[in-house]
């Protein structure tokens, strides 16, 4: 099950209707990413999360049927937010469900790390001059790229 | 053919979305960043350093050599950040 | 936190009650373990879970400090229940918090694994003919331990 | 001296803990499984294989060279299971 939302999202909520009707979980990994209180700047800052409408779905929906090829999941669930959060607030749960407590635990790593680093989403940190892009790269390429501005809301 | 631009890429061009008819010489990802650096200061700043540019055609991630055909949806964005929560 | 517990847990009140007061954490892993449906002989029955009480709090609290002193974590909460629980059931909660994700992943996947292997428990599965302890070790060993009782339940 | 026993040894023997009192040449965990073998059919059949036998000395695994003295608190059990759900 794949979810791209403004909204938030209740980890409980997800939990139960992943395991409801399946009969033969051993085990559910869950991860839930949260904005960090710490920018990497040193300072709290909201954050904006831009997207590729239709391209996200479509790379998660592949990432998801991956996980399955690679581990005997009985359930998946992939929730990622976009939009402007505040400190504190959930932007992404992955939940995998299976007989065998590591493969649930590996397939939920093995999404967790491709969202992190292959997802089509944007992050613009909130700081206070302004903002900026957050760079995927090495920290020398970052400080080269980073760019201040003063109306940094994505469009996601 | 359909333009997306996302992040600062899209912030420097100044619009998220437009419909362009590139010449039929642009028949690849490179020669359609070069005939949009022509366009203005905009396009110029932003494809400037293409080593921070990632292209997907028709939603895949492809290479600068990748061919283009006039209906295709082009998107150009900065290497994709991720959208988890801390950077560990 | 470490809970050992004859009732049923709220993963979402768990998460929430991890979380709540933290400033610096990016990322929630989160293991909960489940009573299959199938058990290891095909059919489906309770089992029960017998501890040694005193011990197993014990080792729980030295594991959740080893845990501690590997992985940059700002919250680690266990829960373990005992006793008898029917298929579906939820039997152990990890939730492991952090600054970053590959910590409160890895750390949650040490937590489980130990707690998989080391911890004192003991499960008696319920069969059709009775019951079986089930045997950690090798399956032809367990062949020979295996031993059918009508009273099973543990004194947990 | 108290003992616990857990999971099929305590079915086997019949109680779950109990205060003994051995003989002070029972002086480790081996001289304790003689000493307590010799009580009865129910002893004997649970410690029979020691290779299946585990043991705790004041909530702490020891092996079986392990001293003892009157005040400890000695478990005896099988290997434990773990709690988790599935065998994977």
């Amino acid at each position: 099950m794949i979810r791209i939302q403004r909204e938030d999202f209740d980890v409980g909520v997800e939990l139960s209707a992943l395991s409801r009707g399946q009969h033969n979980i051993g085990g559910i990994a869950a991860f839930v990413g949260v904005v960090r209180e710490i920018g990497s700047d040193g300072a709290p800052g909201a954050m904006t999360l831009e997207h590729y409408p239709g391209m996200t779905e479509r790379k998660l929906i592949e990432i998801e049927a991956d996980a399955l090829s690679r581990w005997p999941l009985d359930a998946v669930s992939i929730i990622h937010r976009y939009g402007r959060l505040e400190p504190g607030e959930q932007i992404v749960l992955v939940i995998t469900a299976s007989a065998h407590r590591t493969a649930a635990l590996e397939a939920c790593q093995f999404l967790i790390d491709w969202l992190k680093t292959k997802a089509p989403f944007w992050k613009f940190e909130e700081t206070a001059g302004g903002g900026k892009w957050v760079d995927a790269r090495s920290s020398d390429e970052l400080a080269t790229t980073r760019w201040l501005e003063m109306d940094g809301r994505g469009a996601g | 053919m359909q333009l997306l631009y996302f992040a600062w890429l899209r912030l420097k061009i100044g619009v998220g979305e437009e419909q362009l008819e590139p010449p039929p010489e642009v028949a690849t990802v490179t020669d359609l960043l070069d005939w949009l650096s022509e366009k203005g200061d905009g396009y110029a700043e932003a494809l400037l350093d293409r080593s921070v540019v990632r292209v997907a055609v028709n939603q895949e991630y492809v290479g600068f050599d990748h061919p283009l055909s006039p209906e295709d949806e082009v998107a150009l964005f900065p290497p994709v950040t991720g959208g988890c929560g801390g950077p560990g």
